[in-house]
Formats: structure tokens, sequence, C-alpha cells
């Protein structure tokens, strides 16, 4: 099976049913999409699939054979950010940064679909996502501020030769 | 049909640091030959940004840029001791370590420095990564060359160590609950307005508004404590009125297991929220600063109780307040019992009634 | 630039944006065995049969670890406090909730550790379980626990957590009116967005390297290595990132018991709690039964209070002891009451443990003398806002155990919502402040509860 | 280790249909929302896995004044149409679900572990919708109702209806964008001028309200009356006596609207 991942086409040997978020984490290595509860509730692990926002826990890989699947390393990195990743960096919109990675891809879907910076609206779209810890009002911040196409000035930033993390940097 | 609006208060104080202390936290700091500064602490970040938080105390203690503090809570084998993230202790407690740490190593630049410029350590000061004479300071030397000095002159590695620990307050009689010292290390405060709708044909509370004041004593970051408050806020709607682990306590029948049966607040339940920050510096706290991360879910369940009895006249004073109960009360129409001084609301909830005499309750009207 | 103040960025926010964090379950390990749990399907049962050989047997199963590998199967979390143990690592002859792990077991795959789970062999002899706390004392119920169904080990061995301060009769004998009411907020879940997980790898000097979500790296550690019987520096726990907490990772749920079946089978191993796992058998914030009896002058003075608390422990006491004491010493909340006399009893039901949840101890108090407050201000039909300040905790004040305090700012937080709101305070009200109390400020019934903040 | 499951993956309605054959041990992933975590957590382990995501089996068709809505069209393709059917889908779980989870495993969605799912049952009820499936004895078309029984042996090829007169949808709030509705309750006037009504929540699949239909011109009674159409039961969600007190009021809601709609 192919899957086009990030734009790098890649051959996988999961199984056919295997769900795409362990396909993506275990086979691909690709992180990002977290298994927040493997009940299509949290959206802990939503990735763009031809650029709609779907559940990788729901979705038995061979149904996206052949489709351009995204994850948050596909919109931008450390060195060059993606605007939502700049608006959730200089909004708070992370805190403990579980639920980031699917909130951030599920945003740009919304962005991308001419969404706009109405509150009711960005709670609506990412409705499905639960963050535990922000209260979302950071959240929903970020994306309108994306939406209403401010910039950000990141000049001020934090350390980022060292991302202390669970057995070190990566 | 009708949607009635109603609105009520609540205030309330938490303790900082764990109940009755004894709870250590501990820090070392070493300077890198150009003045950068690791830091090593064993505070686990929960998403409370305790890694931004002990960074920027140690950057305004050293006098230094944020962005050369690096951080480490990686492991046990480099960081010292941390009783933990929980008690609203990382900025407090821990936070009151590395500051400690910092202050010792601050020391030893400004040692080092006086060698250099010599001028007497205590004519000097520290900001914005340079050493310079206090009422001169064209007479400076930067931190970076303190460090190179250190290293490559004096043979010495610059470093510092804190701890911060309260000893533990002993219950001296247990009758009274006295005790020998004070049972916390700060108590921070927060008052909170909550607004709601209610429908009196289902009973469905909608919670439109939150406000909360916290006394944070001193905001070290106040971005992160607006997070803390905004987060602490939802949880406590979600502790309001959505809410349950045994939907029908006491039995454990139909428990949740999902997301879709347990009602953790999402996104379309935010209420507008409003968040006011007064600062009443504690003088414990490391720059001041109480811990309010665990309060934050505290204030808001009395005041949607307040509210709902405002909006439609009855109390529910079971938690989550769930549409079911709401039309309960309302069926209910409950008035409480009056008899001579006494106004007793809840009758058929009381132990005295159960627990077959052991435990007695009594108030005499 | 200052430091301290300033809006400076997430040390880690660009990693969060980037998915660059590393939580535990990211942590590769080549070889790694999943782990699984055989979990009671019982509230209360004893146990007449386990037989694990069924699992051992199985290929690709590499341990299986029962309380007879544990060297110390029971260590209270809490002994440091007085607090003493009683909740085994794994269930031995008995199981109390619904949920507790009796077996674990590690094998090549998630879905053979889950096989290797159902191979092993389980009889129970069932139990009358209690889930109602208010029924624990009756004379008739189920004995949940060994130690009888309440706590019986708070300082001098008393049942329960007390406070007396002042004279109680005297408050309510000259109260005009007496308030009382029942309170009783629910058991919730911490639901971290991470669910629990543990990873250990053996390494080849003997030491474990245990990667942990868990909110106490220090804490934790103390507890591995207490059941382990093995000293510090055998450990390292790597951590320090969390995804989320909440209170329910300083439970150390995981870890021990990962580091057991890693010595057993020699290898890596790796443990994530389901979802399901983390909504049912993962602690809980307790329940909690608590009724207050306030006595009130006319004008809106609280004179004493008379409260009772029990606190839903669960089927063992986990943290509880210290939360009920949290929750005694702030039963006054945010006010000055100069009488009081509270009893608090852990009781224990057949529930999943209760732990620590963020405010914990207190977020049930609060909302119980909060939501009475708003009930006396309307009985007697005072402004919710004039009731609160009026009884505001001042510089001076005495808590409930006696210590002063010496910096309240309950007057300034209540002001600022009035404030916000545009709620109109008469002008005693809003010229309020938190400084010691004097002339109409001073009642009588508060001048012997005065303290000295200078020696505090 | 258990073997991993054949995988079916017709490309045509007819492949699918003969694949299926008479339904033993095939289980059938359409959208994946309600299968895919049962095999996640082990309770379900297929021996044959029927994928219809290239069967061709989606998209919505008129003809006339009559609506055929295959198989596989999701929640979320729904969304626009005519109420009841579009706001019933519209109040499905949340975007990313709604994009996901179809129209087939919604009708052939069971007892849920906790709460009843197949909130679009109620909405097709109400619009008197026949299913086309297969199956042992080909394939058959018939009422919704007497599908319901015997979804979880069939394969599902599409469900058609009348277009209505007019619509009406009423559900409890949903305080949360994952949890089914405890309670919903649809309505319709067919362009002969009767009305229908279905209740989701009120058991484990959908039900026809005939004793409120029939009171239908007094909303009042009609309310009182579904509740003899139902056996309301306890769950994660509700209990049957809020359900009890809220199906009159979700009725009356729904005729109400249905009122102004005509």
């Amino acid at each position: 099976m192919n899957l086009t991942v990030n734009g790098v086409e890649r051959e996988v040997e999961s199984a056919p049913l295997t769900p795409l978020l362990f396909v993506l984490r275990d086979e691909l290595e690709i992180e990002s999409p977290k298994a927040g509860c493997q009940q299509g509730g949290c959206g802990a692990c939503t990735v763009l699939v031809d650029g709609e926002p779907r559940r990788s826990c729901l979705t038995p890989v061979v149904t996206v054979e052949g489709s351009q699947i995204t994850t948050v390393e596909g919109l931008g990195s450390a060195e060059s950010l993606a605007p939502l990743q700049e608006a959730f960096t200089h909004h708070y919109a992370a805190q403990c940064g579980f639920c980031t990675t699917g909130m951030i891809v599920a945003a740009h879907a919304y962005i991308e679909h001419g969404g706009g910076e109405d509150r009711e609206q960005i709670q609506h779209a990412l409705g499905g996502h639960v963050c535990r810890c922000t209260g979302y009002v950071k959240i929903v911040d970020a994306i309108a501020a994306v939406a209403r196409g401010d910039s950000f000035d990141l000049t001020l930033t934090a350390p980022s030769h060292d991302m202390t993390n669970v057995g070190g940097a990566k | 049909m009708a949607t009635h609006k109603g609105r009520g208060v609540s205030a309330i104080e938490y303790p900082t640091g764990m109940n009755q202390n004894g709870d250590p936290s501990q820090a070392w700091i070493k300077i890198k030959p150009d003045g950068r500064v690791d830091v090593f602490a064993g505070t686990s970040d929960i998403g409370n940004g305790s890694k931004t938080i002990q960074s920027q105390i140690v950057a305004e203690t050293l006098g230094v840029p944020y962005d050369w503090v690096t951080y480490d809570n990686s492991n046990t084998d480099s960081s010292p001791v941390c009783t933990g993230t929980f008690a609203s202790r990382a900025t407090f407690v821990a936070g009151m370590a590395v500051k400690k740490a910092a202050e010792k190593a601050r020391e030893r630049i400004l040692e080092i420095a006086s060698k250099e410029l010599e001028i007497d350590p205590a004519d000097l000061d520290v900001a914005d990564g340079e050493v310079f004479a206090k009422g001169s300071p064209q007479k400076k030397i930067s931190v970076a060359d303190v460090a190179a000095a250190a290293t490559w002159t004096y043979g010495e590695l610059i470093t510092g160590t804190g701890a911060q620990l309260k000893p533990y307050a002993e219950i001296v009689d247990p009758e009274t609950g006295r005790v020998d010292l004070p049972p916390h290390s700060a108590i921070s405060y927060a008052a909170c307005a909550a607004e709601v709708e209610v429908d009196d044909e289902t009973g469905q509370v909608t919670v439109t508004r939150l406000v909360s004041c916290f006394d944070v004593g001193r905001a070290i970051n106040p971005t992160l404590v607006e997070g803390q408050i905004e987060g602490g806020a939802v949880q406590g709607l979600g502790l309001g009125v959505l809410e349950n682990c045994y939907p029908y306590y006491p039995s454990v029948e139909h428990r949740g297991a999902q997301f879709g049966s347990y009602l953790a607040p999402g996104m379309e339940d935010l209420p507008k929220l409003e968040t006011l920050i007064i600062e009443n510096p504690s003088a414990d706290g490391p720059y001041g600063a109480k811990g309010i991360g665990e309060m934050a879910n505290n204030p808001q369940p009395p005041a949607i109780a307040a509210a709902v009895y405002d909006a439609v006249g009855v109390w529910v004073t079971e938690l989550p307040i769930t549409p079911e109960r709401v039309l309960r009360a309302l069926e209910a129409k409950a008035e409480p019992r009056r008899e001579g001084k006494l106004v007793s609301f809840d009758e058929e909830l009381s132990v005295n009634a159960i627990g077959g005499g052991a435990l007695r309750f009594e108030v005499s009207a | 630039m200052k430091a301290v103040g300033a809006r400076l960025p997430r040390y880690d926010g660009i990693a969060h944006v980037t998915g660059r964090t590393v939580f535990v379950d990211d942590v590769r390990i080549p070889g790694t065995l999943w782990v699984k749990a055989l979990r009671s399907p019982s509230h209360h049962a004893k146990i007449t049969k386990l037989d694990t050989e069924p699992a051992e047997r199985m290929k690709g199963v590499h341990a299986v670890v029962t309380h007879k590998d544990v060297p110390l199967n029971v260590y209270g979390h809490l002994s440091a406090l007085g607090i003493p143990g009683d909740e085994p690592l794994l269930a031995e002859d008995v199981v109390r909730y619904k949920g507790q792990p009796i077996a674990i077991v590690a094998a090549e795959s998630e879905e053979l550790a889950r096989a290797a789970v159902e191979a092993i062999v389980l009889s129970l002899d069932e139990q009358p379980a209690l889930f109602d706390i208010r029924k624990a004392f009756d004379p008739d119920a189920p004995q949940v626990h060994h130690w009888g169904n309440w706590y019986p080990h708070f300082e001098a061995e008393m049942d329960r957590r007390q406070i007396r301060k002042g004279d109680i009769d005297a408050a309510f004998d000259q109260a005009d009116t007496i308030v009382q009411g029942v309170y009783r907020p629910a058991a919730i879940e911490h639901v971290p967005l991470e669910t629990q997980v543990c990873q250990v790898v053996p390494e080849p000097n003997g030491r474990l390297t245990i990667y942990s979500c868990t909110q106490a790296l220090y804490f934790s550690m103390g507890v591995v290595a207490a059941h382990l019987q093995q000293p510090l520096n055998k450990f390292k726990f790597v951590g320090g990132t969390v995804g989320g907490g909440f209170g329910g990772k300083v439970d150390t749920a995981t870890e021990t018991m990962c580091c057991l079946l890693a010595l057993k089978s020699g290898k890596p191993v790796k443990w994530r709690w389901t979802r399901e796992e983390e909504f049912l058998c993962s602690s809980t914030r307790a329940p909690w039964h608590m009724e207050i009896a306030d006595a009130v002058s006319k004008d809106g003075w609280i004179l004493g209070r008379k409260m009772l608390t029990l606190h839903d422990s669960g089927a063992y006491c986990r943290f509880s002891p210290y939360g009920l004491t949290k929750h005694s010493f702030h039963h006054t909340g945010a006010y000055t009451i100069p009488n009081l006399s509270f009893d608090g009893y852990v009781v224990f039901t057949n529930r999943v443990p209760t732990t620590a949840m963020r405010g914990f101890g207190v977020t049930s108090v609060s909302f119980a003398t909060e939501t009475h407050l708003s009930r006396i201000a309307e009985v007697l039909g005072i402004d919710p806002f004039e009731l609160r300040l009026k009884n505001a905790n001042r510089i001076g004040d005495t808590s409930p155990n006696g210590v002063v305090y010496t910096d309240p700012s309950t007057v300034p937080t209540i002001q600022a919502i009035a404030d916000s709101l545009g709620h109109e305070l008469p002008g005693e009200y809003r010229a309020m402040t938190p400084a010691q109390r004097e002339g109409q400020w001073l009642p009588d019934h508060l001048v012997s509860q005065l303290g000295n903040p200078e020696e505090h | 280790m258990t073997a991993a499951p054949e995988v079916l993956l017709p490309a045509s309605a007819d492949e699918a249909v003969s694949l299926f054959g008479d339904g033993t041990s095939v289980t059938v992933v359409g959208g994946g929302t309600i299968v895919m975590p049962e095999i996640t957590y082990g309770r379900l382990t297929p021996t044959k896995a029927l994928l219809l995501h290239r069967a061709g089996l989606d998209g919505v068709s008129r003809s006339g004044s009559t609506v055929t809505v295959g198989a596989t069209t999701t929640v979320a393709a729904l969304v626009g149409e005519a109420a009841p059917l579009g706001p019933c889908a519209a109040n499905v779980a949340d975007l990313e679900i709604r994009a996901q989870g179809t129209v087939g495993g919604n009708l052939c969605a069971g007892e849920g572990p906790e709460a009843p799912r197949g909130d679009l049952q109620g909405a097709l009820l109400a619009l008197g919708a026949t299913v086309r499936s297969a199956g042992a004895g080909g394939i058959t078309t018939e009422p919704l109702e007497e599908f319901l029984p015997k979804r979880s042996s069939r394969l599902v090829l599409d469900v058609s209806f009348e277009e209505p007169a007019a619509g009406a949808f009423a559900a409890l709030d949903r305080p949360h964008a994952h949890t089914y509705t405890a309670l919903a309750v649809s309505a319709v006037r067919t362009k002969e001028g009767a009305v229908r009504l279905a209740a989701t929540g009120v058991g484990w699949w959908g039900t026809r309200l005939p004793s409120a239909e029939a009171l239908a011109g007094d909303h009042e009674a009609a309310g009182k009356a579904a509740l003899n159409d139902v056996n309301l039961h306890d769950d994660a969600l509700a209990s049957a006596w809020y359900r009890e007190r809220t199906l009159p009021v979700l009725v009356r809601r729904a005729l109400a609207q249905l009122e102004e709609a005509s």
C-alpha cells in the first residue's frame, strides 16, 4: 500500500484494517497524532486526508490508500512555522500540548475552507476536539487571529536549541 | 416554554503548597563558559507552564535574558528532589527553590565580576546579561565574560543550589485541630460571578458568562496565569453542570467509559469568560507569587448553583446541576422547613435519619 | 528586560505546535513488550482461585506478575505523614473494586497481552458491596475494609478529623436564625488527554529507566523504590513532560508494575491505558456528603458553624485522609467564623479509590459553604455581596485552626467582581479593605478570635 | 495472535452484494466510526471485513419527489437537507465524525455500550423511509420499521423517502459535541397531510410515535400520548424518569415547529 504523507510517498506494510493513527505512529514514526482515546472522541489524532480533517483512529488505512495525508509536521517546522503554529505559540493556545497537534490540523482545514474569525463558528468547527487544560479561550483566540490575517512578532523566543522532553531533545 | 436568566456569586480561598507543608523542592544551576544558564529541577510540567515560569524566575534573578536559560526537568539523575506538581506548588514552592539557586549563582557571578572590575560585589548589579557598577553603569562586564573568566582564569564552575522547605505543621491537638505552625505557605483568594439560562421544561442549564477575579500574588507570566484561570473556569463549568462518573450515584451503574457519555466540557460549551487579576504579593513566594492553579476550578460551581436559584427559584445542591436535577427540584418546589429559628433546606438527605445513630449531627432550633 | 511579569513565550511552545514534544508514548524502544492487566470484574469478592499458568505457557508471553512477586505489596503512599498503607499493588485474597488489578502480563503485542489476560483463571466468591457512604455506619452494613468502614488512624487514633473553636453552643443559642443544608458534589474524572502511560527499560547495569507521565518524579520514584525494596539509585525516572494531570497522575498507577514486569522478563515493557481504563479504572475526584448548620444573626453575621463531612474514599484510602484534613482546615472558606464544630470521616466503599484532583479537599467545601452562604443571604434578605464582605476574613483574624491571616484578599476580589458586574455596593462596603477589624466590622463576637498578624 | 481479517474491497454495488452474500461472518465497515473502536478495543475480531468506500454506494439522488440516499453517503452530506433530516444530521456528533460516519452505519448501529446510537433513524422513520438491502433471500425493499429489527444481518444499499410537505426536529440540548442524543423527536407532514412522528433515545433504536400522531392536532395531548409508544430506559446520558418528562416537551416543540413550517 502507498500513502502520501506530508508530500512524501511512503510504502506501508500494516494490515489493511489498521487504524491510520497506528500506521503513522508505529510504522512511519510520525508521532504528532496522539492516541488520546481510540474512540473517535477527543480529536487528538486528527490528520488531514486530502485536506479534510479525519480522526485517524477511526480510519482503516486501506481506505486512504492513494490519499494525501497531512499531519502537523507537514504544515510547518520549528524553523519555518505555519501561521497557525505562530498563532498558537503567540496566544499560548497550548498548555500540556497533547491536544495541540490535532487542534492545529483541524484549524488549518477550517481556515483553508474559508472559515472566519467568528468565535461561534470556530467553536462549532472544532467542537469535537477536547482540551482539558486551556478552557479553549486561547485556542479560539489563535484561530480567530489567523482568520483575521494577524501577523505575530515571534522575535522574542524561548530557547529553541533545547526542547526538554521525555527522553531528551528529539 | 420559558428560558430564565440568573446570576450568582461566590468567593473562595485556597492554600498554596501542601497542606501542613513539609514538601521540599530543590534545584541547581550551572553557568556555561559563555554565561548561558542550565537549570536542573525535578518539577513535572503538566501543561501548567512550570518550565516557563521557573526559567523566567531564573532569568530575572540572575539578570540574564530569558533565552539564555535552558531548563532540564527530564530525569531524576540530573535533577534534585521536587515533591511534585500538585497542591499549587510548582510556582510557589519549586519556583522558590530555583530562585534560591539562582541567587547563589548570582553571588558567585558578582564575586568573580568583582575581581575583574575591582569593585566590591556589594556595589555591583546585574541586568540584561551584564554586570555593572551601581551608580556608574559604564563600568561593566558581561556575564558571558564573567563565566569565561571563571572557567579559563579562575578554574571555577559557577553553580548555585537552592532548596525550599516549610516545616511540617503538626496537629498538636487532634480534638480541636490546632497546629503548631501555619499549615499553608500562602493563601490565594478568588471571587466569581456566573450567569446562566435555564429552560424550565427540559431543565437544561446553559452557563453564559463567568467572571473571575483572582489574587495571584504576583503574575510571573500574566498570560500563563490567565490560561490557568480560563482552564480552571471550564473545569469548574464541568463540575457545575456536566461531569459525573456515576450518573446514578451512589449506584455504580451506567458509568460512562467514552467521551460520548462522560461529559468533559467541549468548545461549544464555552461561556463568555472574563478574567480579572489582582496582585497582593505573598511575602513567602518567589517575587510575591502565589499558586492559583488548583483553586481555579473552585469558585464556579457555587456561583452557578446560586445563579440557577436566581433563575428558577430552586436550589440544586448535588453536583453536577443536571437537567434532571433541575426538573426534579422544580417538581418538588420544596420550601425549607422552618421551626423556631431553624431554617432547614435538605431534610431528606441528612445523615440524621440514617447511619443507625452512629453519627449524630444535631442542630437545636 | 524584566523577565518576571512579562508575557514571555512558553518554554515548550514551539515544540508543542510542531508536534516535536516527546510524551512517554512517543518514546520508541525496540523490542518492547505490551502490558495488560487482569482487573477485577467484581466490586467486592474473595479470590478463591488465581491460576496464571495458562497465560505463562502462551508463546510470546514473557512475564506474568501477581502479588507474590512484589517485595512489599502494601505500601502507604503517605506513610511519611503517618497515614498507614492499606492498598495492595496487586490484589491478594480479596478485591474491593471493579477494575482492581490482580495480575499483569507482558507479551509481544497488545493483542497477545489481552489474550494472555483472558487466559488467566480467576474464581471469585462474591461479597456484598457497599456504595452509599451514608449507609456505611449502619450496624448491618457490609464491612468493606479491614480497618472498618471508615478510616480509624487520624492523630491519637481518632476515627475522624475534628475542628473545635470558640463556644459553638453559645453561638447557636445567640443566633437569630439557624440555616441548615446538605451538599453533595460528584465524583469526576481527571480526563487528561494523555492516558496513564509508562515504559520501563532494564539496563545492562541493573538499573531501571522508567519513562513516566507522573506529576511527581521523586514521589513516584519513592513509591516504586518502596514496593521493590531497593535504593533510589536503582532507578532513573525520565519524564517531566506530561499530557495533562490534574492530580490523577500523582497516583503512580503504572510504574511499579511495569518495573516488576521488566525485571521478570528482562525486556523493556510499555503500558498505555486505554481511554476506557482511564475512565473506569483510574481514580476519580471523590464524591462528598457535607452537612452544614450555621448560626447567624439577623443582620448577617455568621456566629458559628457546625459541619459534618463524609468523604467517599472508594475502596482504599490513597490520599483521602490528607484531603479531608485540608478540607477541614478550610471549612470556613474565605470568612471568619469564630465558633466551629467540624467532624469529618473518610468512608470506604466498593468503588474505584478516589484521589487528589485540582482543588483537592477544598473544591467540595467551597461548593458547600458558598452555596450555603447564598442560601443564608436569601433567607435573611441580604445582598449576597454584602453578606460576603461583612464576614470576609481580615488581617489579624484567625483560621479554623488558630492561624492568623496576614494577607487575605477576600475583600478586594469580591469588590472587583461587583465592579465588573456594575453591582452598586453601599459606601461602607465600597470603602472596606482587608485591614484589621475596627468599628462596625469588629462586633463583640469577633473580638476573642483576633490574633496578632505580626507574630506570623 | 489471531490472523488479520480477510479484507474485501468491492469496486461496485453488485460486487458488494455478492461479497456480502448472506452476511455470515462478514463485518461491514462503512465510515468506521462505530466498528473501528470495537476492533481496537478487542471486542470485535472480524474474520471478513467488507469495506464499502469504493463500492459506489454513496450519493443523494432525486427522482421526482423521491429522494434516495446511498448507504455510504456521509452524515455530513445530509446536513443541507430539509427538516427533519438536515437538522437531525447536523445534530450528530461533530464535524469530523459527520464527515466520516455513513447513513448505512447509522441505520445499522445497534445498541451502543452506553446509550442508543443511530440518531438518523428517528428522522428517517418520520419520513416513512424504505430501505433497500441485501443479504439472505437477496435484495429486499421494506419500510425502515421492519428493517430495523434485522439490521445486523443485512447490507444496506440505500434508503428512500418522499419529500415531505414540511418537517421539524427537536432535540435535547447537547452539552457536548460527542454525545449521542439523549432524546430527539422528528416530525413530518406528508404531502397528503398526514403527520408522522418518531423519536430516538426512547429505546435502543428509533421508534415511531403512533399514539402521538393520532393526536397531532393537539400538541399537548400528543406529547402525553407519545409516552404510550415508548419503553424508556436509564442509561449513561439520561434516566427513564427524565426522558418521561421531556419526551412530551420535545413532541410539543416539534409539532409547533411543524405547524410554523407548514
